[in-house]
């Protein structure tokens, strides 16, 4: 118990820094793909800029709109770093060790995955903004159509493995090659399948339609001032590392690999899926919000529904056991 | 003669039929707003995000140009409409210069021509690659992929604002035309940079390609997105790009040749399918086309005076007793007229009425018509696609 | 009777009450999705997280959802306040205690004592008891709900109100 | 915790469900009483499995989940319906659909 609340502890103080370290990280490597250098006045080549973003937005003033619903604009923006974090829990950090080790980790992510919608639509309406009621519109959409991909594309690994315990998951990875490795036909499709369903719920380019901020100003942030709008951001890039953190240990192995103890396996990897998560955003231009819905229902469920099928198959023909 | 307009009817659905409580949401873009290149509001009555009608209202960066001419000399003006289509400025300068040339029928120096169409191209160059940032900006995002394309973009657009800093001493505000030619010649050396520039503008044109217009993403966005017919294109008075891309075959610099144009001939781009993706492609073809001119046109740059007359010292200097005139000129972003009617009060140094009329505004005309049956997302490409520069719609 | 227990249940219980009460639809809404969150943290304490990640994913996500865009859709009620009539008010609250006094005598009165816990259910148990001894039933579900889904489509289809007001009115 | 309290918990639960279903006018305001009230069916179908060991519970409380959905979307797209019609949902209003 204290053991796992530790840990807990530890997470949650290592996916923040972390956080902070990617949102330096992404400054900096998105000003290179811009011919640009990015943050280096604030610390050693600009290291401590997440610092100083973040007193600048403790110190500014928080302004509620008038005829906002006050309570629900006040709690949205810490329940979407919340909901956020909570996913973290159930990554194994190495061979066998996670916060929170469950028999349905796989579904428990993907449950705390959907439930960070709620908190996205909530800020979008308590905004009382036209803008942000769009993007919470956008959002809601958004969320419970790629919620199917995102499904499909986890019941893979969790099929070919047998097991909906992450950590389970991971072990079978490591015996059996990783599945994007290995059996390839599910497995790198279910891969990419998974990121693209992960990259439209953690609202990244080119799926970020709930607060394209050329079309809707900033969405469901519209509103938001000071830390309020820090944690809506903050939330935004824990969505993303610990969407990379969970990609790696579905299909690239986890801690899974030589050499070194599995947390740099790990980390390595989401640093890895991180990078290319931001090379995209660096890079394309956005869907429209029909073509999302397109993408998804006609292109993604169907490839989804047909990479269970042969994931199924696959396990009957009992090649990989 | 009897004038026949055409019936055009409205674009507009019928609004009676929403209930305002219910399906229908009413969106303001604007007049704050990312995407509305400067401050313009457009009305959107949504039911959901598609658009049932737009309604645009410029005005909010009206400056009172054309009024403000009426008090100054004639020499004090040029400097002054810089500032209308910020994009282009020197486009700006030469179709006010033309109107006063003409007025006073003075004819410009071949050297003069030349140069003034040397810049003309460079301008629109820079223009045109400026607005594929926009359009990229618009698609993409300022946190996104369109904001990369935007920087590079930008820092190409520099190439051609450094040349004019060498050649007019200032970067964007030239004041470089003067009435009878040009007020700066070409320093030594500037030809060969101008040759670099355009070289390397002309190999780093696919990089941007790839990004935007050959990129599948940017033209899922932009196939099929506002449509503008040759024909309502015509009666709206749209001009420029934005015609040529709906199958108008119409350029000022070849129907009605100016400066260098009489002797160098431009092959003008035309699309047939009108949407922002037609758009896109004219204004990249006219990019290549505008590079290819200005390295006929710096290389075969007469010798000779750029000037008809030495530039007017004193602001009153220049005197225009009575008639009235119009001039016109290819801008990027289509027909740039100066219409002048000289003769205000005592001193004649002053103009009693000058109108300027902007593509632009035209361009903005059609919006009620494209933006219908789109989408919130669709409405910001077709308004980057028609590429309005504010300054210029209000003066 | 667990600390975890009576957490879970009081939040349970005060947000389903809120649920009920709340003058504004959309905080009803919210509510619920609190209330079945909540009871997902008790499934888990009932040794029946595989319950809790689909009440997570289904509930939370999907119905949820779907309220929300309830509400949004019908913009009227979900501004405004939600009345109650004291009489009908007063009718409800009869009525529910009354039933709550039967069930919960029903309880109390339990003759065989307070069972022990059992081992608890293995996910693989189940999936074999879904897809084995129930499949009937699975596959009866599945068909009713492709037969929901087109039901709501075409219930909710919406005739085309703004249609142009001639033929060629739009240039596209 | 024992299966007493459980039980107590969810009659409680559906009580208040109840109480919702009889007092709430708006359309969507009923919809979510009834979710409570299949909620509390839930919690007594865990409860019991969890105490029986009969096994089926878990079984029978995913089908209530499911059936729950359908019934939700349909409810919504009725609610749709009777706003669409006439601009508010409350439930005296669907007695129009009868003609």
């Amino acid at each position: 118990m204290i053991f796992a609340a530790s840990l807990a502890a530890a997470v949650v103080i290592v996916v923040l820094s972390a956080t902070a370290l990617a949102l330096w990280y992404e400054r900096k490597l998105a000003a290179r793909m811009q011919t640009r250098i990015g943050p280096q006045f604030v610390g050693p080549i600009g290291l401590f800029q997440p610092v100083a973003d973040l007193l600048k937005l403790v110190q500014k003033e928080e302004i509620v709109p008038m005829g906002a619903d006050r309570v629900l604009f006040a709690l949205a923006p810490p329940l979407t770093v919340i909901f956020a974090l909570a996913a973290a829990a159930f990554v194994p950090l190495w061979p066998g060790v996670a916060v929170v080790r469950s028999d349905v980790g796989v579904l428990l992510v993907i449950g705390f995955g959907g439930l960070a919608m709620v908190p996205v639509w909530m800020a979008g309406w308590a905004s009382f903004n036209k803008y942000a009621l769009l993007g919470a519109m956008r959002a809601v959409a958004q969320s419970i159509s790629y919620g199917v991909p995102l499904v499909l594309a986890a019941m893979v690994p969790v099929i070919l493995a047998g097991t909906m315990d992450l950590d389970g998951i991971t072990q079978f990875q490591a015996t059996h090659h990783w599945f994007g490795l290995w059996p390839i036909i599910p497995g790198l499709p279910a891969f990419i399948l998974f990121l693209l369903a992960m990259l439209a719920e953690s609202n990244r380019i080119p799926f970020d339609i709930p607060e394209a901020e050329s079309e809707l100003v900033a969405g469901v942030t519209t509103e938001y001032t000071g830390m309020q709008f820090g944690f809506v951001y903050l939330a935004e890039y824990v969505h993303t590392v610990v969407g990379a953190a969970i990609g790696s240990v579905m299909f690239l192995g986890g801690w899974d690999g030589p050499f070194a103890p599995g947390l740099h396996w790990l980390l390595l990897k989401t640093l890895c899926l991180f990078t290319f998560i931001y090379w995209i955003r660096w890079t394309l231009v956005r869907l429209r919000a029909d073509q999302l819905m397109t993408l998804c229902w006609k292109w993604l469920v169907p490839a989804g529904l047909g990479l269970v099928f042969l994931s199924a198959a696959w396990n009957q023909t009992g090649w990989s056991r | 003669m009897e004038v026949t307009t055409p019936v055009r009817t409205l674009p507009y659905r019928k609004l009676e039929l929403y209930e305002p409580e219910g399906d229908m949401l009413t969106l303001q873009l604007g007049p704050q707003h990312p995407s509305t290149h400067g401050v313009l509001r457009i009305k959107l009555h949504l039911d959901g995000e598609k658009i049932i009608k737009a309604v645009p209202y410029p005005g909010y960066l009206h400056r009172g140009v054309e009024k403000l001419c009426e008090q100054l000399t004639y020499v004090q003006m040029i400097p002054i409409v810089d500032k209308d289509d910020y994009i282009a400025p020197m486009h700006n300068e030469q179709a006010l210069v033309m109107a006063f040339e003409k007025l006073l029928k003075i004819e410009v120096p071949r050297r003069g021509q030349w140069l003034r169409s040397l810049l003309s191209e460079l301008q629109r160059v820079a223009s045109h690659i400026f607005w594929l940032g926009t359009m990229s900006l618009d698609l993409g995002g300022a946190l996104g992929g369109g904001s990369t394309n935007f920087i590079y973009c930008l820092r190409e657009r520099e190439l051609i604002l450094d040349l004019f800093e060498e050649l007019t001493g200032s970067r964007f505000h030239y004041n470089t035309h003067c009435i009878g030619g040009n007020r700066h010649d070409i320093p030594a050396g500037w030809a060969a940079k101008v040759h670099d520039a355009v070289n390397l503008i002309r190999a780093r044109l696919p990089e941007y390609e790839a990004m935007s217009c050959n990129h599948r993403l940017f033209i899922e966005r932009m196939r099929g997105v506002g449509v503008l017919t040759g024909a309502l294109a015509l009666e709206l008075g749209i001009t420029g790009p934005n015609l040529r891309a709906s199958g108008v075959d119409h350029d000022l610099r070849r129907d009605a040749p100016y400066d260098a144009y009489r002797e160098i001939p431009v092959n003008v781009q035309t699309a047939k399918e009108g949407d922002c993706l037609a758009r896109t492609h004219v204004r990249l073809a006219e990019m290549r086309e505008s590079l290819r001119l200005i390295d006929l046109l710096i290389d075969g740059m007469p010798t000779g005076p750029i000037n008809s007359s030495r530039p007017a010292k004193q602001a009153n200097q220049i005197k225009i007793p009575s008639g009235q005139a119009y001039a016109s000129l290819e801008s990027p972003r289509g027909e740039l007229g100066t219409f002048v009617v000289a003769g205000n009060g005592e001193a004649n140094t002053s103009p009693y009425r000058l109108k300027i009329r902007p593509p632009s505004l035209h361009a903005l005309a059609a919006l009620p018509y494209l933006l219908v049956g789109h989408n919130v997302s669709d409405a910001v490409a077709i308004l980057g696609s028609l590429d309005p520069i504010m300054g210029e719609v209000d003066r | 009777m667990t600390p975890g227990f009576i957490i879970a249940a009081l939040l349970i219980f005060a947000a389903s009450i809120f649920t009920v009460r709340s003058s504004k639809l959309v905080h009803a809404v919210l509510w619920l999705g609190a209330m079945l969150a909540s009871t997902a943290v008790l499934f888990i304490q009932l040794d029946a997280p595989f319950l809790a990640g689909i009440q997570l994913l289904l509930y939370v996500g999907g119905v949820m959802t779907l309220m929300i865009f309830g509400v949004m859709l019908t913009k009227k009620s979900g501004d405004g306040e939600l009345r109650t009539e004291s009489a009908p008010a007063l009718r409800g609250l009869v009525i529910s205690l009354a039933l709550f006094g039967l069930l919960a005598g029903g309880i109390f009165s339990m003759t065989n004592g307070a069972p022990a816990l059992q081992k608890p259910e293995e996910v693989a148990s189940i999936a074999a008891s879904v897809l084995g001894e129930h499949w009937l039933a699975f596959e009866t579900l599945s068909v009713l709900l492709l037969a929901a889904m087109v039901g709501a489509i075409l219930l909710a289809r919406k005739r085309d109100a703004g249609a142009p007001e001639s033929g060629k009115a739009s240039p596209r | 915790m024992n299966l007493q309290a459980c039980l107590l918990l969810s009659s409680g639960l559906f009580c208040v469900g109840l109480y919702g279903l009889l007092t709430r006018r708006n359309a969507i305001g009923i919809l979510l009483s009834i979710e409570v009230m299949a909620n509390a069916a839930n919690l007594n179908f865990v409860a019991f499995s969890r105490y029986s060991g009969a096994g089926y519970g878990q079984v029978f409380a995913l089908f209530v989940l499911a059936l729950t959905v359908a019934e939700v979307a349909v409810g919504l797209a009725l609610v749709m319906a009777l706003f669409r019609s006439h601009r508010d949902a409350l439930v005296e209003l669907a007695s129009a659909f009868r003609h």
